[in-house]
């Protein structure tokens, strides 16, 4: 019977490659990651299940991957190739974000900022590998630490490149605790590593309805092409903040970012396939993405120790680990490492200052990569 | 393409000025939101009333004092109950909602 | 350096222009006046929050503005260009509104109908004025007080006045406790203000479920025309009626209506680019607007006059102020105009009737208008 | 365009068929819809039973009465304590929910 | 005045023809099932509303039918007439259900794949009746049950059926009480329908997490074409089970299944018009719609009866009914047929497990044809 | 085309052939997830350890034993009356969030 024959051509075990197999493996190391580690699991259980579902071997004619015209997972893939998730997801933090700490003790911005030198020497290094230079802008975004900025970037200067940029920045957000404590450890002394630090003073209602505005103002006069990622990061935050617009809020830090959350992970896992994934440039990105986050982390670190050069109230420079961003695990990570040296020091309000600056922080990078690399 | 560290200069030093630019931007940008911040609270106080400081009625609502007293606890009983068949009679809904 | 002189060209300080800066305040006032005064903030916060976004000067080459091909501003104002917002709030609407007292006093209804000659004689106006006919019809429904069917038959009417044609409607439904309580209490006597009506009746579930089918029947054979936005409104009250739907109807006027209302109002917001919105034509707008709320109030409570020579059970005229819809606004003025007179008198219930009658009422009109003037 | 009043008779004349017609539209749906709704409760008693009235067993539970006895309290106390561990639980997941 | 004229030839009691006054007494019978008979109401609710709006006759020029391109309700449709809806469904359908009597007693597995011969029995009638290839795999369907599975591939293969697909997948399983308990006691005799099972065994967290990704590789690699259907099925499950994505599972059965499945049921409703859908064809499919769910229950039971030839702890045969799916009615008849019998006799549990058995069943039925018939 | 039983031989042998292999597949496919299962519990202890079994934190908070003193009664009434207001903010807000 031909159509037995015809029919078993279309069976997945005929067409599976090895790569299918260990894309399949790397979903389900996504999966058991997020379960056992509790790392990132809303983003790693989504990505995870869509790189199995994306590596099932089809049949060449119908339509089925994220890469086939009209096919349904294409039209959910569509808000990532053209970059309409990752603001949505910012709407969502903004309306879940609280930025007091940082309102409360300013300088700790400056950790944010001073953690996107990893951004920047991960584009040098993507250039010196041969990598175009808009291929390098959406690659040294990794060592922003955001996953929507990554995949905004990307979408906008290298789509070719998407998901192992997604991948990498996902991955790499997800190993926060195990890449950040020895650098951390490394770059400081004991005595630093005990400092305590003030406890941020009260603020007002009234700052932080005020914040949002004023931020979004001074931010993107500066970098416009951080138009729409910041703007959705405030506008959520407002929201938040302006006591009127509470059920916005909710909604948009509950059922919205949940939707598009699902969405957004599970298309970018089903976007790994191995054709197209596993290429000699994945493995470069991954490489990259790893050195970004590792720079990153130096460079909050470093930063603070040079702070308290001038200042009077020390920072503790761990904390200026948490200017990457990977809100709120790096954070964590400071805690944690903290309470290691002196269980009763806790840094975790602290860190949240660098942590959120560090958000906004990548998407300025991202603004000024996109409008300087875009053609 | 993709061969180590063979790309010419006018690239590697374009992309210097690049990151220099960029990082000074970012650092730029936090610099003045920072500041901004740190004069706020002396902004506030020269254009007080502009803004509402927890005047709002809507959030301004006072815990009762006297919730020991029994009314107070039927009261609450009777609530939590209601919540309690609430939830019961979505979960009934949830079970029906299968049937899509 | 070149590159950073290329940069500098690209920051908003170099290309703001004066009417960036206008509209970038106009968007501060709207988010002011919506957490001071409480006036309809879940649609001035966004609005106002996206109008500040969208006068972010930006790089001609970039696709940023909502009017970009390919932005992701443009592909969420796709919902407001193509009018597919404006139908799916009425839902949420339909999941939320109560027609009790509606139903228990049908003869409120015609207050709702009494306030739409505001549509008509702006119509009318805006002819004058030399706007084209579908231009004209899409001003003239501002006097329908209903941002959602303003932004509709704007979008298949006039697209190019849309922004305009949205914020002047949002504006004065923001500002009905400024506009409507002067005209009130000019077309009344004391005497008048000071009637108290019947209380309702209870209304049957068994009305209640018929009535959103039966009454979508009635008008949409007569005006196909609104067939989309009453049949959005009328299955959303169904859903609520029913009694067997209930999770879908509580999904409808939360979850979803949120979402929209979030993206709606930020895309709107953000189309009011100075370059396309400071224009003669939005001052015509605004003024036309304006004369549209006034003709309306005047309107409905001139007509609960005539209604009271034929009736033994006399309306207070105020009531009919309640026509222009503007939910809950309006219902609630003539609620504070009518307890200014008399504190015992309790008019927002009776109010409610006309309230809702006359967002049926200017969806009617609306269908009109687009049969009509629709080439 | 836009000279006030400049425009030629045959559009005003249309324009205001189009108004006359248009306001004309709403009133009759809306008296129909009014007369219709008046006409709701006698037509009801005409066809009783086609719709249900407050039968639907789904929605038909009872309040039970005797709500004071120390049982009840402890389960309301409870579910209280059982719904603010699941807030709390929601809370710390929104923390978490940051990550993205 | 002509203009009246004008406007009186477009309202809908000109242009209204018999068909549609029929397809509005179908909508508004849908609803009156729904309400007092409380069958699939969160379907029939949404198809019957729908089917009323969209048979308002309207204006030829005019763009509000799903079928209008540019309109409303055709963006609305979009994620029918593309299969994109359907896997949305699945994926909230997986952050509900529980797949643990299934996985308590994987025999009764089998019955939710005997109950698929009314597919390609129905498929068989299909083309005996003259329906090409394509559309002959898309009626089949009808005998899985499961409306979601039905649109999606009549989406696919014969997009000119939908509606009527559509609409008997979804009658027939509100009429499953109906349906359903003749052909069951036809084919079994008292005693069998007496026989008590035993309960069903605890299953372990771990067992529930590991489920969803196993059976999903074992499915598709076999299937392929079922790779959309219950990837986004055991997704929603994995979400569920995983217990560290809990806020997206609860998103998926909540905010996220309810707003598609009223955009689903609105629209379907309203692609019923009945110039497209009073057709010769539309009857054919209702007949063979009907036949395949007596069928599909007819397999489901034999082979219980089958299987206790080989078995020692007997299945009881109304079981095997409940393996058409139609989730969860049919598992309701499978109790309420028992208890007839034996009021102390609880199936309700073990009828689950060929309820969800026949979901997965009937996506691969769906996958296979499908793949072999697509172009 | 619609003329019945019209329709050639090679047509129903071909749909005869599509409809054995379907349903096959469906079996095979099906048969091998119930082994699957059955296996499972096998399979697991074999592999003990990969994945957790309830030791999750975030899951396994204790329900406190001694919920009935007069403190934890005054707690549940507290958090039920705080509740109870955020449900009306809520409701207001519903009322207010009418005018869209
Ligand atoms: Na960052
Ligand atoms: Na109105
Ligand atoms: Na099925």
């Amino acid at each position: 019977m031909e159509i037995l024959v015809e029919f078993l051509k279309t069976t997945g075990f005929a067409s599976m490659t090895w790569g299918n197999a260990i894309m399949i493996a790397i979903g389900v190391a996504f999966i058991i990651l997020a379960i056992r580690k509790d790392y990132e699991p809303l983003l790693l259980v989504p990505i995870g299940m869509g790189a199995i579902v994306g590596n099932i071997p089809v049949i060449p004619g119908m339509a089925l991957s994220v890469y086939d015209k009209g096919s349904v997972l294409q039209y959910l893939y569509f808000g990532v190739s053209q970059g309409i998730y990752p603001p949505l997801i910012f709407l969502g933090i903004g309306a879940m974000t609280d930025f007091s700490t940082m309102l409360s003790n300013p300088k700790l911005i400056l950790l944010g900022a001073a953690a996107q030198v990893g951004v920047f020497l991960t584009f040098l290094g993507a250039l010196l590998l041969g990598f175009s230079e808009a291929q390098s802008g959406a690659i040294g975004i990794i060592g922003g630490a955001d996953g929507p900025t990554a995949i905004f970037l990307a979408a906008k200067l290298a789509p070719e490149l998407l998901g192992a940029i997604a991948i990498a920045a996902y991955s790499y957000m997800a190993l926060v605790p195990v890449i950040q404590p020895p650098i951390m450890r490394l770059l400081t002394t004991r005595e630093e590593r005990l400092i305590r630090m003030k406890p941020p003073r009260q603020v007002s209602k009234r700052e932080k309805m005020i914040f949002p505005v004023a931020a979004f103002l001074i931010a993107t006069l500066i970098a416009p092409g951080a138009v729409v990622l910041l703007g959705m990061l405030f506008f959520g935050n407002l929201l938040k903040e302006s006591m009127v617009t509470e059920r916005l809020a909710v909604t948009a830090r509950t059922a919205m970012i949940d939707i598009v959350t699902m969405l957004l992970g599970f298309t970018v896992g089903a976007s790994t396939q191995a054709s197209t994934f596993l290429q000699r440039e994945s493995l470069l990105i991954f490489a990259l993405g790893a050195a970004s986050f590792a720079i990153a982390t130096a460079g909050g670190v470093l930063f603070a120790k040079f702070l308290n050069l001038f200042l009077t109230d020390k920072i503790n420079p761990l904390v200026g680990a948490a200017g990457v961003s990977a809100v709120p695990d790096s954070a964590r990570v400071v805690q944690m490492v903290g309470q290691q040296e002196d269980p009763h020091n806790f840094l975790l309000m602290h860190a949240m200052a660098p942590n959120v600056a560090g958000v906004v922080g990548s998407a300025i990078a991202a603004g000024v990569l996109w409008a300087v690399l875009a053609r | 393409m993709f061969t180590l560290l063979q790309i010419d200069a006018d690239t590697m030093i374009r992309g210097l000025s690049i990151s220099i630019v960029g990082i000074a931007i970012v650092f730029v940008a936090l610099i003045l939101i920072s500041l901004f911040i740190a004069a706020l609270p002396r902004l506030l106080s020269l254009v007080a009333g502009i803004f509402p400081e927890a005047e709002h009625a809507r959030t301004s609502y006072a815990r009762p004092d006297d919730s020991d007293d029994s009314e107070d606890i039927a009261a609450a009983i009777g609530f939590v109950l209601h919540t309690e068949f609430q939830r019961q009679l979505i979960e009934n809904q949830l079970i029906q909602g299968r049937g899509h």
